[in-house]
């Protein structure tokens, strides 16, 4: 019984994501229109896109192989697994100690690794630049999210993400330096790896500017549909760790009953809608930065969850 | 009995060689060789098996060497440890080599050598004394430098086998010099007597520079690894996968036989040495990696990033173990020895993928091949395999080792000194990012060899190789496979070794855990279950892959790649190796390698040629081996001079040193 | 006339009768020569460049434009010699002479077509069918090209750019333009007066308004046919609306590709306004069609004087606001400073107009010098700076606005009563055709309009020249130290047309 | 896309970004590549330099798949009809579905043009 239980909270945490991920870019989209005094699209719209783009033909270019076909598929789904894993409305559960918050960092390193796989197959060169950018950003980004996640987990003393809720619950936690320093440091890279102002403009147009878009200009229809969802559902990711690790109040934990459960999931809206609305004011305020001006502001996410770390090994208090 | 079969397996390659050069004839000989040596190498991996798992010592002692010391020899479970992950690449490698071989130019200069090589490693692991060990030692890099010479016509060989050849003496020296500080004013060149004995503690920073420059520099630590990307490209591939993928193992054995077990109790000063070198090693390496465009070499100064990565988690099995954290040595030894194999897996894997390149195309330049998925699938997705799991992604093997040593990192805030309190968060940084560096840098070995379009017509024709190459491929990108997703048996299978060295300590068995999870150290800290995530991926996958084909459209046209409405069906329009390591290069080797780029533009309407100058400074080879290089050629030209000096001179010098000798026993007594 | 003296020589030259308002010379070989060097050696400007059948033109201005001239060379044999081998700015043109008119520049290194692609049909071009464009070389290591348009991602005119680069660094930039070639020069000749008007408003239609004033100069130029008043102020009114539009949505256009979305959003709605203005009182957004020849076609009533002051105030109230939100975006000022920068020298030898040569230091404006009705009358400045870089490009264009707005305060409160237009009356000196020229500033820089009628009144030769011609080949060098991601803010910056230079 | 137009439909075509028509409520947008693309806005007298670019841009295109011609000249070739270089309409080199006149239209006559495709499409 527990078991089954286990795997309907489990499936249930699978469908949110993906059912909520579309709205909260919607919703993004949709305050940054505001902000720019326009009535903005609707917050359906990247469900609509969506199905329409699912129902379109695809086009391959003649020199792409199968990994270009493949590659969709894997990285939304290591970005959907990645982002299952991380509690949303409960903790604890079925899967989430099947990886932690090194292995889920692992995973969006594998979803951006066949991505840019991918950028390359069809041999034009804007897809080579957007690989060589992504993995330029990578190269920063990703350390700087692991030195955040060590800071993360050191404070914890867990690098499971559901100990880590519980143990930010506590009295425990108090203000301390160490954690002000990783959300700074994980607010720039979860710019950094969404592709948005100001790294990346996810509305740009200039094929020379591009990083994600440039890497994903040769997909169409279904494939793009799931490219599309993925990058919905990474936004979402960020968004949720942020709020799973800053934000835990409200969550529910593995067998707290249904009422735990609505209010969790109402929580988790309600964090979402807060990420995305701070998103949209920071995109709308600042300008893309010179593409290597973006490792210097990652260098800084770096240097900040570098001192995080630091600071923890030089005592458990700061 | 199992030491007894080990040592007539040796023996057995010892003599194919001589065989070997008898039965000239080519199309016999490499079967028959080739098939000989991986018989042998599956003997000896079997017969190691019994020790790793848990097996009794075994102690044998020859009477063959120095008359009155004979040759000592030990299977302990470190040495079959080390004995698996020798003849599992030895038995890979010389399978491939049945069909690889085949496009041998002069196999004559191959196929002596490699038994003798291999058997000179399994030597090197089961010695148990000074002799044995430096005598295999020297004849490993005899007959690897033998393979680095096969095709020594060309300059660029010639030039590799020669700083090999002086690295390896140099090392060997260093060695030899590290046995005799261990042995002693009592001379007991046994193992067994070196463990009993203490170092004297002045003596300590001593031994540790000449275990480093000994056995680091045949692994290739930074600055000692200027010979590697030099000499593992320049041997035939299978060779290159045994010198990457398995020499440098044996290298990081001699270290571990060293420092964790003949040295005693080191230091905790000792680890930060290690750590720093591990770290640097890791991240020079990888970024050395990413500016080489000749796939070859990029994957030699891979080795020296993994060798790396290795020394990190042996940094850190010092650190705790110099302060009885056994089991947080345990752990990072767990680390170290599991990248030992994870590496001789990949790494024999992708310069296996290459060399199928290397047959199918005559290159192994990056900017002459392209499109080699459509022509070669099978050495695609095995290289694939292999590109992802040293990328450190899950669910493979690679991501483990790394999880590991990660895991170890945040074990350490405890260690009580506040050097290492401020060193291996850093170090722990350079690990993340040699890791996500090592990422960039096979998107690009595998985008651009394996992905767009041909950039020369070689690769345009290219045909996938034969069975026995794409068979050992796939072989080894399963066990890649197998290793990340079952790492707990294979935590287990490294227990006994781990236990040996960091004092009978090990972790707690994983293979017993509810689905084969990985808990190094609780349930609450931390857990990865490689199964479980590869049954999570393979289900979501399939799903939404059934889900998609199901609902949407499954309509599909082939249309030319969007070229912006201006067909060029030229090759160059797409990303080259060079162009696509760029802006990393721009980021981080103004630092490391000082690289400048210069533009000269002609003005508007001049048809001139735009030149792009681009400079990058190997600041190691500059700044610490040309002066050397420089000294030691002034020094021998001054001593030149000693031989032209007059009868009354020489009396004159060797009267003033006996001097000089005799004051110095003086002021010693 | 001395001005030219020194090329002209003698009196070899002739001078042609009824070339207004500057002279035409029919000139040797030898004069043609000279006139490259004094080109190259900075005394004199390269203003035009064209071809006919058997004739080719060089239009000529002193390095301050207070004198102007004609040199034609007459080229029966199908050559003549080449300009470019001496100054390299006239290259372009003498492609495309060979192009269009099968005259061959003696000595020129480019032979290259350019705007002919070798697809028109039989014996119009001068390229062979189906040949593939050679670009320019490029050596050095690991160097890959990027292939971009003439289909862009953004919604812009076609054209070709073809980077060299390794990784972010460009090595080489070089374009391929001609996309949107047309024909007009050739739909041009033998149409009439209406047609040929219709025609030159949408050589470019952003610059409708230049072009029209431009053409309709040089008509009445050639049949000396005097404007009235009312006429000439109301088209100063439209250019100066046409370029306040322009450069408001050029200024927002360029922070948005810096990824800066409020400026474009605010500098849009104020374009919008302009152009809402510009229907409202001249009865068509982009105001085609309402300068013709002799005069101008629509009146500007009092409410639509109202309007065009309202809107004026409305643009004086927003723009500040805009300056400063510009001037404090540090991430902004990041990406526009120093970006693209245009050496003056270059800007100089190149003879480049507009916003591009004023912003590096090019103070040339032919409203102010050789100057032309009403501006002649008007009192205004012109902004240069000497920066060269993408920050001193939405400068100049942030003070050309301010510039605008003050000349029409200025036109609306001296607006004279009086007539619209006059007919034009041609054909009556049967003798020699009438030729005429007009240099009219348009926002990006100085139009060259010149054209010979028939007797019957019909366009003989029209030939109008774009600023952009003395500009995209700058475009290729300011690259030149930047990434292969600030082109855009480049690009944008100097905003060359695509459909005036390809005609 | 831009297959040899005057620029001045390019001009209307931005304004339907601006605030004041602000396209993208009605949950269209402009795309950066035709294999992302649904619609293919078509301007300006199709000129000979440009055919084969258009051809190549409605093959990129996967269907369904619509082409809105732009303008007059669009329709057949305008003030530029007769030229040698000019190919002449939209609908000679691709299958055209809506043709918004105007020269160049405004942004209430698009906007009104593709809210018309939207309603006969969906």
């Amino acid at each position: 019984m527990a078991v089954v239980n286990d795997i309907i909270i489990q499936a249930l945490q699978m469908l949110l994501v993906v059912a909520v991920a579309p709205g909260l870019t919607g919703f993004v989209r949709w305050v940054k229109a505001r902000l720019l005094r326009r009535r903005g699209p609707s917050l359906l719209q990247p469900y609509r896109d969506l199905y329409r783009l699912l129902r379109k033909e695809v086009v391959l270019a003649e020199s792409s192989s199968w990994l270009f076909r493949a590659v969709p598929y894997m990285t939304f789904t290591a970005i959907w697994v990645a982002a299952a894993l991380i509690p949303t409305f409960a903790t604890g559960t079925m899967f989430s100690w099947s990886a932690d918050m090194i292995a889920i960092v692992a995973l969006l390193g594998t979803a951006r690794f066949f991505l840019a796989l991918a950028g390359l197959d069809v041999g034009t060169s804007f897809g080579g630049i957007g690989s060589s950018r992504e993995m330029m950003i990578a190269s920063v980004a990703e350390p700087a999210m692991l030195m955040a996640v060590f800071t993360l987990s050191l404070l914890a003393g867990s690098t499971q993400l559901s100990s880590v809720a519980h143990f930010m619950l506590t009295q425990h936690v108090g203000l301390r330096i160490s954690l002000g320093l990783v959300l700074v440091a994980l607010l720039i890279v979860a710019v950094a790896e969404n592709a948005r102002i100001p790294v990346d403009n996810p509305a740009t147009h200039l094929e020379l500017t591009m990083v994600h878009e440039a890497m994903v200009l040769e997909y169409s229809g279904r494939h793009l549909a799931m490219i599309e969802a993925a990058a919905f559902l990474k936004l979402l990711l960020y968004a949720s760790l942020l709020a799973c690790v800053f934000l835990p109040w409200g969550t529910a934990a593995v067998g707290d009953g249904p009422v735990a459960y609505g209010i969790g999931i109402v929580a988790y809206l309600a964090k979402l809608t807060i990420a995305g609305g701070l998103l949209a004011v920071f995109e709308t305020s600042i300008a893309k930065m010179r593409v290597f001006r973006v490792p210097e502001f990652l260098g800084a996410a770096l240097m900040l969850g570098l001192l995080g770390t630091l600071l923890l090994f030089v005592s458990r208090s700061l | 009995m199992a030491l007894t079969l080990i040592l007539a397996c040796i023996a057995a390659l010892f003599l194919l060689a001589p065989v070997a050069i008898t039965i000239r004839a080519g199309a016999v000989a490499r079967p028959v060789v080739y098939g000989l040596s991986a018989t042998a190498c599956s003997i000896l991996l079997i017969a190691a098996a019994p020790t790793l798992l848990g097996g009794d010592t075994l102690v044998q002692i020859l009477p063959l060497g120095i008359p009155w010391i004979g040759a000592h020899l030990r299977l302990d479970a470190l040495a079959a440890f080390f004995l698996v992950v020798v003849n599992l690449g030895g038995a890979i490698a010389s399978l491939y080599a049945i069909g690889y071989g085949r496009h041998e130019a002069a196999p004559e200069r191959v196929l002596p050598f490699i038994p003798a090589f291999l058997a000179a490693m399994n030597l090197v692991v089961i010695a148990d004394d000074a002799f044995v060990f430096l005598f295999a030692w020297e004849l490993m890099s005899l007959t690897s430098w033998a393979l680095v010479m096969t095709d020594h016509r060309d300059g660029g060989s010639r030039h590799a086998g020669y700083v090999y050849l002086v690295m390896a003496s140099f090392g060997t020296l260093c060695l030899l010099l590290a046995f005799g500080l261990l042995a002693g004013s009592h001379g007991g060149y046994s193992f067994t007597t070196m463990r009993l004995s203490t170092l004297a503690t002045g003596l300590q920073p001593v031994l540790l520079l000449l275990v480093l420059l000994g056995a680091g520099s045949k692994a290739g630590i930074v600055p000692l690894h200027v010979w590697l990307p030099l000499a593992h490209p320049a041997a035939p591939s299978h060779v290159s996968a045994l010198m990457s993928g398995v020499m440098t193992k044996v290298a990081v054995y001699g270290l571990i036989r060293i420092v964790f077990d003949l040295a005693g109790p080191t230091a905790w000063w000792w680890s930060i040495v290690v750590l720093v070198v591990g770290a640097i090693t890791a991240v020079l390496g990888v970024l050395y990696a990413l500016m080489q465009h000749d796939l070859k070499r990029l994957l030699a100064y891979h080795t020296v990033e993994n060798i790396g990565i290795i020394y990190i988690g042996l940094g850190l099995a010092l650190a705790f173990q110099a302060n009885q954290m056994a089991f947080g040595a345990a752990l990072a030894l767990t680390a170290a020895l599991f990248h030992v194999l994870n590496h001789s897996l990949f790494k024999s894997l992708l310069f296996l993928g290459t060399g199928a390149v290397l047959t199918a195309t005559g290159h192994r330049d990056m900017e002459r091949l392209g499109g080699l998925i459509h022509r070669m699938p099978v050495t695609a997705l095995t290289f694939l395999i292999g590109c992802a799991a040293i990328s450190a992604l899950p669910p493979l093997n690679g991501f483990v080792s790394e999880w590991l040593t990660f895991q170890a990192i945040l074990l350490s805030p405890a260690l009580p000194q506040w050097g290492l309190k401020f060193l291996v968060p850093a170090v722990g940084a350079s690990l993340a990012l040699s890791a996500a560096l090592a990422a960039a840098c096979f998107v690009k070995a595998f985008g651009v060899t394996f992905l767009g379009r041909p950039r020369s017509p070689e690769a345009a024709v290219a045909r996938e190789v034969d069975v026995f190459s794409t068979g050992t491929m796939i072989g080894l990108a399963v066990l890649c496979l197998l290793a990340g997703v079952l790492p707990g048996l294979i935590v287990d299978a490294l227990s006994h070794a781990v236990a040996e060295l960091a004092g009978g300590t090990r972790l707690p068995p994983q293979s017993t855990l509810p689905w084969l999870s990985l808990i190094p150290v609780s349930a609450a800290r931390s857990s990865y279950n490689g199964l479980l995530l590869l049954i999570f991926i393979v289900c979501t996958a399939s799903l939404i892959a059934v889900a998609v084909h199901r609902f949407a459209s499954r309509a599909v046209r082939r249309a030319a790649a969007w070229d912006c409405g201006f067909p060029d069906a030229s090759p160059a329009t797409q990303y080259t190796a060079g162009s696509f390591a760029q802006p990393i290069r721009r980021v981080f080797g103004r630092l490391a390698f000082r690289a400048s780029e210069r533009v000269e533009m002609p003005e508007p309407g001049r048809l001139e040629a735009a030149r792009l100058h681009v400079k990058v400074h190997d600041l190691i080879w500059q700044w610490l081996f040309v002066p050397i290089a420089k000294a030691v050629n002034v020094a021998s030209i001054r001593l030149n001079r000693l031989q032209f000096l007059t009868i009354r001179s020489y009396l004159g010098l060797v009267f003033a040193v006996l001097v000089i000798l005799l004051a110095g026993l003086a002021l010693w007594q | 006339m001395h001005a030219f003296a020194t090329i002209l020589g003698d009196d070899k030259a002739v001078l042609q009768p009824d070339h207004r308002p500057w002279p035409r010379y029919q000139v040797d070989e030898a004069a043609w020569i000279r006139a490259a060097h004094a080109m190259r050696n900075g005394v004199c400007t390269l203003v035009g460049y064209w071809g006919e059948a058997k004739q080719v033109h060089l239009a000529l201005a002193t390095a301050s434009y207070d004198a102007l001239c004609v040199l034609s060379l007459a080229c029966p044999e199908g050559h003549f010699p080449s300009i470019a081998l001496v100054h390299l700015p006239a290259a372009r043109l003498e492609r495309t002479i060979a192009d269009l008119f099968h005259l061959r520049a003696r000595g020129a290194a480019d032979l290259r077509p350019w705007l002919d692609h070798g697809r028109w049909a039989a014996g119009v071009g001068a390229a062979p069918a189906g040949s593939a464009y050679a670009f320019l070389p490029v050596e050095g290591e690991s160097l890959h090209q990027i292939p971009v348009g003439p289909v862009h991602a953004g919604i812009i005119e076609p054209g070709h750019f073809r980077f060299t680069a390794c990784g972010e660094t460009v090595v080489r930039l070089e374009e391929r333009l001609g996309y949107v070639h047309k024909g007009i020069e050739r739909l041009m000749a033998g149409a009439s007066l209406a047609k040929a008007a219709r025609l030159a408003g949408r050589i470019s239609g952003d610059s409708t308004v230049a072009y029209a004033i431009a053409f309709a100069g040089a008509i009445e130029a050639a049949t000396a046919t005097r404007v009235p008043p009312r006429a000439q102020w109301l088209r100063g009114l439209m250019a100066e609306l046409e370029r306040i539009a322009n450069h408001l949505g050029d200024i927002g256009a360029i922070c948005n590709d810096a990824a800066f979305s409020v400026m474009l959003a605010h500098c849009g709605l104020l374009r919008e306004q302009v152009l809402r203005a510009a229907e409202a009182c001249f009865g068509h957004r982009l105001m085609m069609d309402r300068v013709v020849p002799g005069g101008v076609a629509t009146d500007l009533t009092d409410a639509g004087a109202v309007h065009i002051e309202a809107l004026i105030g409305e643009i004086r109230r927003c723009l500040p606001p805009l300056i400063s939100l510009y001037d404090n975006a540090a991430s902004l000022q990041d990406r526009t400073v120093g970006t693209g920068f245009l050496r003056p020298e270059l800007a100089t030898r190149f003879g480049c107009g507009g916003v591009v040569g004023r912003a590096s230091g090019r103070a040339i404006d032919v409203r102010r010098r050789p100057s032309y009705p009403p501006y002649d009358q008007l009192a205004f400045d012109v902004p240069v700076l000497m920066q060269g870089d993408v920050n001193a490009r939405v400068w100049i264009r942030i003070r050309e606005v301010e510039c605008s707005l003050a000349l029409m305060t200025q036109m609306l409160r001296r607006l004279p009563a009086g007539p619209l237009a006059t007919t034009i009356a041609a054909g009556d000196n049967a003798g020699s055709p009438q030729e005429g020229m007009a240099l009219v500033e348009g926002f990006r820089g100085d139009i060259l309009v010149w054209v010979r009628l028939n007797p019957d009144g019909s366009i003989d030769r029209c030939h109008p020249r774009d600023p952009s011609w003395f500009q995209w080949p700058l475009l290729e060098t300011v690259i030149d130290g930047n990434i292969v991601a600030d082109f855009p803010l480049c690009n944008k910056s100097f905003n060359c047309s695509y459909s005036g230079h390809d005609l | 896309m831009d297959a040899g137009s005057c620029n001045g439909c390019e001009l209307e075509i931005h304004a339907l970004n601006n605030i004041v028509y602000d396209l993208e409520r009605f949950g269209l947008r402009f795309v950066a590549s035709p294999r992302h693309a649904d619609v293919l806005l078509v301007t300006g007298p199709v000129t000979v330099n440009m055919r084969e670019a258009l051809q190549r841009t409605y093959d990129a295109t996967p269907a369904p798949k619509w082409v809105v011609a732009v303008g007059d000249c669009a329709l057949d070739g305008g003030v530029f009809a007769g030229s040698y270089a000019v190919v002449g309409g939209v609908a000679k080199v691709v299958p055209v579905d809506l043709h918004i006149p105007g020269c160049p239209p405004t942004p209430q006559q698009l906007l009104s043009g593709l809210l018309a495709l939207l309603q006969t499409t969906s």
